[in-house]
C-alpha cells in the first residue's frame, strides 16, 4: 500500500473541509466532493477518504468496518489511531452494515456532548429525485428552512432507526455524513429531526 | 467613507508602530546583541521562556529585544511563536535525577547527599547598589573571567556524578503519602486541549509551568500568609540541566539536547482521614525552564493547594488559580479594555436612561 | 382511594448507599446486629442498606431514627442530592412507574424534579438561594416548572405565600432578614410551588423555638389536608411524626428495622430500639 | 523584512499550522452539530493578544480559503484601528482578496455587530467572542456551568432577569442580550447590541463564533430557531433611538451611534460604516428583516 500524495495538505485540506461543514450546516442537501485520484481499497468511496484526509490526524481515532485493508489504508495517509467501536472518533461504516454496532459507539455526556462519534456511512447513491425501493430521509431542524428530502440507494433503513434511538436525547448523540460514490456527501447532525421512509 | 477611512486606521497603526521603533533606540544607537542579553541577562531570558512555553535562549533573547525589556510582552512573542512550530515528537519523561546540578539546596536536613550546594544565587548576597556595575569595562571583565576560570579544576568538574533525592530518602521510610489512587492520572497536554475542570494535575502543573511568576507569588503567598493553611518546607530544590530524549519511529530512545530547569520538592504535613492511618508527608511539585526559584517554589505551593479542594480558599480552588495566573491571557483581557466599546455602551446606556427615566415617573406620580 | 398494590405512587428497591471502597461484606457486616454502620474490613460507610417501601398517593409516611441512622439519606438519594450505590425507585407519574428514576440522565432527573417533587431542607440555605428575593425563590421553582409569565409568578408567590404565613409586603426581600420560622415557611412555598404530588421534609423543624417549631407543624398538616400531596416526613423526633404521619419506619444503622401503621408503633412497638425511642417519648 | 537565514520567519497559509487547524475545524463541524453549545479547543496563542478577537480569527483562519473574499469590522466600522490590525494580519498571511462591501463577502469577522445588511446563504458571520459563558455571571465555576447547561437547569438565569424587573422594572441586560438556541442551549451572542439579536433567528448565513481566551467555539447553522430571553409580559425590546435619525442620511431603521462635538452640539450617525456608505451612494440595501425594526416609523 503507498501513501497517496495527489491530496494536498493544505489546501485541499481546507476546499473539502468547507465542503463538509456547508453540509453539516444545512443538513439534506446535497454536496459535491472533489474526484481525487486516489487507490483506496475497495469498500472505500471517495469521498469517505477526502472527509478522512481533510479531518483525520494523529490526534483523533478511527474504527472502520470490515476490510482490514480499510483501516491500513486511513491509519497510512492519516496517521489517526485505530481504536474499538467504543472509543473511536470517526466511525466508517456501509450503509448496508448491520445497524446494531451503532449502539456501541460514544454519543457523549450532557457536560462534554461533543465527545462522540461522527460517522461516515459509504451508500450506493444519493439522490434529490424518487427512485423506487430506496430509502428517502426527510430532514428537518437547524440548518434547514423547510423541510429537505433526499433519497439514498444502498442504506439500511435499520441504521435510520437505531441512530434516531441514540440521538433521542439531545444533545447527546452521534453525528452522520453519507457519501456516496459519485462524490456527493448529506450531513446529518445529532440537532436534526428527521424522518424516513422506506 | 470606507476605502479614506480604513486607510486612516492603517496609517495609524503604521505611525505608532514607527514610533515604537523610534523609542527603542533614539538614545542610544548601539546595538545590543542577542548574545548580551541571552547571557547578561539570563534570568529575564529563563522568565521569558517559562511563561513563554518555549525553551530557548536565542529567541526568547530576541523577543527581549524586541519588547524592549517587557517580560510578558516578550513571553506573549515567544508564545504566538510557539503555535507555529509543528509539535513532532513527544519527548520522554525527563529525569532531574540525571540534573547536572548546579544548584541543590534542602531546607529539611542540614546535610543532603551530595551536600548543599549554593549555586549562582542572589539569596546571600547583600541588595547594596553596586555602582560600579555602571563602569563595568570589558577589561573587569575578562579579569573577573581568566580570575574565575583559573580556579576551575576540570578533573573535578568531569567527576560530577548525579545525586540522590532528599524526597526518596524519606519515600524509602515510608514516610510519604502514597498517591491517591482515585486521582486522574491522566497525560494530558493543555497546548493541544483545552483544560477541563475538575483538572488532571497534568494539566494543572502544565498550566503552572506557563503561569506568570507574579501571580502565582501572589496566590502562593497569600496561601502561606493566612488565606490558606499550607506551609511547607522545601524538601529540595534544584537548578541544572537534564537530557531531554525522544524515541524515533523505530522506537529507539535518541538524545536530542540538554534543556535548564528548577525543580522544587516542597514537603507538607498532613492529617490523615482514618484514625488507622498515621499522618504523612505530602510533595507540592513545580518545575520550570531556566533558573526561577520563586516560581518553582510557588507551583509547588499551588499544586499542594490545589489538590485540597475549598472553595473559600482562594489558592485551593483550581479554576481560580490556573485561569487567573496565565499571564498571556490576563495581560490581553485586561489591556482589551482599550478597545473602542462604543456599541456595547451604548446599548447598556439606553438602559440606564430608560430606568431614569421610570424612577421620574413613579416619582411624580 | 384505596391502597392496593398497583396504585402506589413512589416504590423503592434495595435503596443502598455507602461511602468508600466496599465489597459484598460490608453490608453483611453492618446494621443494627453489629451496632455499627462502619465496614470492619474496609472502613466504608454504608449510610443505609435494603431500603424498600411503597408509598401511596397522599399519603404521608415517616422516617424516624437518630442522627446517623440513614433517614435523611434515603430522601436525599430520592431527590437526586446524592447517588445511590445500589437500588432503584419508580415514581408512577412517571412514564407510568416503569423507568427507574434513580438511573435517568441528570437532564430527566432535573425534570422530574422539578414537575413531581418538593424537598423541604432542615437548614433553609439548602433548600433556598440566599441571593435572590423570597419571590425570586418562588420563581426560581415556578418557571423551572414551566411558567413565565411574571404577573403569574408574582400572583402564585403571593397565594403561596399567604397560605403559609409570610407577610407578603417581603415578597422582595432576601430570605436572610427573615427569622428561621419564616424561612422555613418560605422553603415550603418553594417546595410546593409546583403542586407536586410528592414531598420530602427532612427535619424541618428541628433547629426552631417550640412555639414556631407548632406552628410550621400545623402549616404542613393543613397543606397536606388541602392540597392531599403525598409526603415522605424525616424526622428524630416521635412527636413531629405522631403529628403528621399516617406510616412509619422506624431505621437505626443504616436499615429499617420495623414499620407499621403510626398508631400501631407508638402503642406497642415491637423492635427494642423502636421500644426505646417510644418510651423516651413518654 | 530583512532575510536572516539563522531564524525561522516563514509561516503557514493562514498562520496556524494544519494539525491545529484541523482540530479546530473537527470542533467547529461538532459546533455546528449542536447548536449554541460551547466546544472546548486548543486556541493556540496568536501574535494578537488575548481578548483582542483570538477566537474569532482562529476560526478564519482554520476556514479561509484562497477564494473567500474577507471583511472584518469592530464596533460596525471597516475602519476601526483593531479591524485594520486584524484585516492585514489575515491579508498578509493568506493572501485573500479583503472587502468593505457586506454582500460581497464570504467571510465576515465581527466584533460587537452584525451588519444592518442581511446576510446571504454563501457567508459565514465569524464572531469575536470576550466571555463565552451566558451564565458566568450567576455562576463563577465553569464545571458547574457546564453542569447547568448539561441539564438544561437554567433557572438561575431566569431568576437572576426576574429579580433585574423587580427591582429595576425592565430587564437590564445590554450588549450581548442571552438568547436561546434551537430551544435548548442559552447562548452568549457576544457584546452585539440588542438591536442585532433579532438578526441572528432563522438567518441564512453560518454564524461561526470563537473565544480564544475562554477556548471555546461555538455555531449557530442556518435557519435556527434563537429566542432572547423573555418573559411572557415582560418582553426583550430593542434599543430605542426615540424617533431619531442619521444626521447624514435621514435614515432611522439603523442602529446609530452617538456623537459629542467640540461646540457642545450632539447628533447621530448610523453605525455600520459600508451600510452608511451605501445609503449616502443611493443605494438600497437589503436589510434583516425584523419585526423590531420594523415598528420603527420611517
Amino acid at each position: 500500500m503507498k501513501k497517496e500524495i495527489c491530496f494536498e495538505e493544505v489546501f485541499d485540506a481546507q476546499e473539502q473541509f468547507r465542503i463538509v461543514l456547508d453540509a453539516m450546516a444545512h443538513p439534506g442537501i446535497i454536496y459535491h466532493l472533489k474526484d481525487f485520484d486516489f487507490e483506496a481499497p475497495p469498500y472505500l468511496s471517495n469521498a469517505s477518504a477526502v472527509i478522512a484526509f481533510a479531518l483525520l490526524n494523529s490526534d483523533v481515532s478511527f474504527h472502520a468496518i470490515g476490510d482490514a485493508h480499510i483501516s491500513d489504508y486511513l491509519a497510512l495517509n492519516t496517521g489517526a489511531v485505530e481504536e474499538t467501536f467504543e472509543k473511536a472518533d470517526f466511525v466508517f461504516i456501509n450503509g448496508n452494515n448491520n445497524a446494531d454496532v451503532l449502539f456501541k459507539l460514544k454519543y457523549g455526556n450532557l457536560s462534554y456532548p461533543e465527545d462522540s462519534a461522527t460517522v461516515l456511512i459509504d451508500v450506493e447513491e444519493i439522490s434529490k429525485f424518487h427512485l423506487d425501493g430506496i430509502t428517502e430521509i426527510i430532514f428537518r431542524g437547524p440548518g434547514v428552512e423547510f423541510e429537505n428530502k433526499v433519497f439514498f440507494r444502498g442504506l439500511n433503513s435499520e441504521i435510520l432507526e437505531t441512530v434516531k434511538e441514540i440521538n433521542f436525547e439531545f444533545p447527546l448523540g452521534i453525528d452522520l455524513i453519507f457519501c456516496d460514490k459519485n462524490n456527493q456527501i448529506v450531513g446529518l447532525p445529532r440537532s436534526n429531526n428527521f424522518d424516513y421512509k422506506v | 467613507m470606507g476605502y479614506v477611512a480604513v486607510k486612516g486606521g492603517s496609517d495609524a497603526i503604521e505611525n505608532s508602530l514607527e514610533l515604537v521603533e523610534f523609542y527603542r533606540i533614539r538614545n542610544s544607537i548601539t546595538p545590543i546583541e542577542i548574545e548580551q542579553i541571552k547571557s547578561q541577562l539570563r534570568l529575564a531570558v529563563d522568565k521569558v521562556m517559562g511563561e513563554g512555553g518555549l525553551f530557548t535562549p536565542e529567541y526568547a533573547a530576541i523577543a527581549l529585544k524586541q519588547a524592549e525589556g517587557e517580560v510578558f510582552e516578550a513571553a506573549f512573542i515567544l508564545r504566538a511563536f510557539r503555535t507555529t512550530l509543528q509539535r513532532r515528537y513527544y519527548s520522554e519523561s525527563i529525569n532531574t535525577r540525571e540534573m547536572f546540578v548546579k544548584r541543590k539546596i534542602s531546607a529539611s536536613f542540614r546535610e543532603i547527599p551530595g551536600g548543599q550546594i549554593l549555586g549562582p544565587t542572589r539569596d546571600y548576597s547583600q541588595r547594596i547598589m553596586d555602582t560600579k556595575k555602571a563602569s563595568e569595562s570589558t577589561a573587569d571583565i575578562q579579569n573577573f573571567l581568566q580570575q574565575f576560570e583559573s580556579k576551575i579544576d576540570n578533573n573535578t568538574l568531569k567527576s560530577i556524578k548525579t545525586y540522590a533525592k532528599v524526597i526518596d530518602l524519606l519515600r524509602e521510610q515510608g514516610l510519604l503519602k502514597p498517591i491517591d489512587k482515585k486521582e486522574n492520572k491522566q497525560l494530558l497536554d493543555i497546548t493541544r486541549e483545552a483544560i477541563k475542570f475538575p483538572a488532571a494535575r497534568s494539566a494543572r502543573l502544565q498550566m503552572l509551568a506557563r503561569a506568570e511568576t507574579g501571580g502565582l507569588m501572589a496566590m502562593g503567598y497569600a496561601s502561606m500568609r493566612g488565606f490558606g493553611s499550607v506551609h511547607p518546607t522545601v524538601g529540595e530544590l534544584r537548578y541544572g540541566s537534564v537530557p531531554v530524549t525522544v524515541k524515533d519511529p523505530s522506537g529507539k530512545l535518541r538524545y536530542i539536547g540538554k534543556i535548564e530547569v528548577t525543580e522544587a520538592e516542597m514537603i507538607n504535613g498532613t492529617s490523615s482521614n482514618k484514625k488507622s492511618e498515621a499522618a504523612l508527608y505530602t510533595i507540592g511539585y513545580g518545575l520550570c525552564f531556566g533558573q526561577n526559584d520563586t516560581k518553582a517554589i510557588c507551583m509547588g505551593i499551588l499544586d499542594t493547594t490545589m489538590r485540597n479542594p475549598d472553595s473559600n480558599q482562594p489558592a485551593n480552588d483550581q479554576e481560580f488559580v490556573l485561569y487567573h495566573t496565565e499571564g498571556i491571557e490576563s495581560m490581553g483581557f485586561t489591556n482589551h479594555l482599550k478597545l473602542p466599546h462604543y456599541v456595547t455602551f451604548q446599548s447598556s446606556l439606553k438602559n440606564v436612561r430608560e430606568e431614569v427615566e421610570r424612577k421620574k415617573e413613579v416619582a411624580t406620580v | 382511594m384505596s391502597n392496593t398494590e398497583d396504585n402506589w405512587l413512589l416504590k423503592v428497591n434495595n435503596l443502598t448507599k455507602i461511602y468508600g471502597d466496599y465489597t459484598e461484606n460490608s453490608i453483611k457486616n453492618t446494621g443494627p446486629k453489629f451496632n455499627s454502620n462502619i465496614c470492619p474490613e474496609t472502613g466504608s460507610i454504608v449510610a443505609c442498606a435494603d431500603i424498600n417501601f411503597e408509598l401511596y398517593p397522599g399519603e404521608v409516611l415517616g422516617i424516624v431514627g437518630e442522627s446517623g441512622s440513614g433517614k435523611s439519606t434515603v430522601v436525599k438519594l430520592l431527590y437526586f442530592d446524592m447517588e445511590q450505590s445500589l437500588g432503584s425507585a419508580f415514581l408512577k407519574p412517571h412514564l407510568d412507574g416503569l423507568s427507574n428514576i434513580l438511573e435517568e440522565s441528570n437532564q430527566k432527573k432535573r425534570w422530574i424534579r422539578n414537575y413531581l417533587m418538593g424537598m423541604v431542607y432542615q437548614n433553609p440555605r439548602d433548600g433556598l438561594n440566599f441571593k435572590f428575593s423570597s419571590g425570586g425563590n418562588i420563581a426560581e421553582k415556578l418557571i423551572m416548572g414551566g411558567n413565565f409569565h411574571v404577573g403569574n409568578i408574582r400572583n402564585r408567590a403571593t397565594d403561596l405565600l399567604e397560605k403559609t404565613e409570610v407577610p407578603v409586603l417581603r415578597m422582595d426581600d432576601k430570605p436572610a432578614s427573615f427569622s428561621g420560622g419564616m424561612q422555613q415557611r418560605v422553603q415550603i412555598s418553594k417546595a410546593i410551588a409546583n403542586n407536586p404530588p410528592l414531598l420530602f421534609l427532612d427535619e424541618v423543624t428541628t433547629g426552631l423555638d417550640v412555639s414556631v417549631q407548632a406552628k410550621v407543624l400545623d402549616l404542613i398538616r393543613e397543606l397536606q389536608q388541602d392540597l392531599g400531596i403525598a409526603m415522605i416526613v424525616v424526622s428524630h423526633d416521635l412527636s413531629v411524626i405522631r403529628m403528621l404521619t399516617d406510616r412509619t419506619i422506624v431505621m437505626k444503622n443504616g436499615r429499617i428495622v420495623e414499620r407499621g401503621l403510626t398508631d400501631q408503633i407508638l402503642q406497642d412497638p415491637q423492635h427494642k430500639y423502636s421500644q426505646l425511642l417510644v418510651s423516651s417519648l413518654l | 523584512m530583512v532575510e536572516n537565514n539563522k531564524y525561522i520567519n516563514k509561516y503557514n497559509f493562514a498562520f496556524i499550522d494544519e494539525s491545529t487547524k484541523k482540530e479546530i475545524r473537527r470542533k467547529l463541524l461538532k459546533a455546528v452539530a449542536i447548536p449554541g453549545y460551547q466546544v472546548p479547543y486548543s486556541s493556540p496563542e496568536m501574535p494578537i493578544a488575548r481578548g483582542w478577537g483570538t477566537g474569532g480569527l482562529h476560526v478564519t483562519l482554520a476556514i479561509i480559503g484562497k477564494k473567500d473574499i474577507f471583511k472584518i469590522i469592530d464596533q460596525g466600522s471597516d475602519a476601526s484601528v483593531n479591524a485594520c490590525n486584524l484585516r492585514n494580519f489575515v491579508q498578509s498571511m493568506t493572501g485573500v482578496k479583503t472587502t468593505f462591501d457586506t454582500s460581497e463577502a464570504t467571510i465576515i469577522q465581527t466584533r460587537h455587530r452584525i451588519t444592518e445588511e442581511e446576510l446571504n446563504e454563501n457567508q459565514i458571520f465569524v464572531y469575536q467572542v470576550p466571555q463565552p459563558e451566558p451564565l458566568r455571571s450567576v455562576e463563577r465555576y465553569e464545571n458547574k456551568t457546564r453542569q447547568m447547561h448539561g441539564e438544561a437547569n437554567y433557572a438561575k438565569m431566569w431568576v437572576a432577569l426576574y429579580e433585574q424587573f423587580v427591582s429595576h422594572g425592565d430587564i437590564m441586560l445590554g450588549a450581548g442580550y442571552p438568547v436561546k438556541v434551537n430551544n435548548r442551549y442559552i447562548m452568549a451572542p457576544s457584546p452585539i447590541p440588542r438591536w442585532d439579536i433579532p438578526n441572528l433567528n432563522l438567518s441564512k448565513a453560518l454564524h461561526l463564533f470563537g473565544a480564544g481566551r475562554e477556548k471555546r467555539l461555538y455555531a449557530i447553522p442556518p435557519f435556527t430557531k434563537v429566542e432572547p430571553l423573555e418573559f411572557d409580559d415582560i418582553k426583550f425590546h430593542i434599543e430605542d433611538f426615540k424617533g431619531s435619525a442619521c444626521s447624514k442620511t435621514g435614515y432611522k431603521k439603523a442602529f446609530l451611534d452617538e456623537m459629542y462635538y467640540d461646540d457642545g452640539s450632539t447628533n447621530f450617525v448610523i453605525n455600520d460604516s459600508n451600510f452608511l456608505d451605501k445609503l449616502s451612494e443611493k443605494e438600497q440595501p437589503t436589510q434583516h428583516e425584523n419585526k423590531y425594526i420594523n415598528q420603527i416609523a420611517e
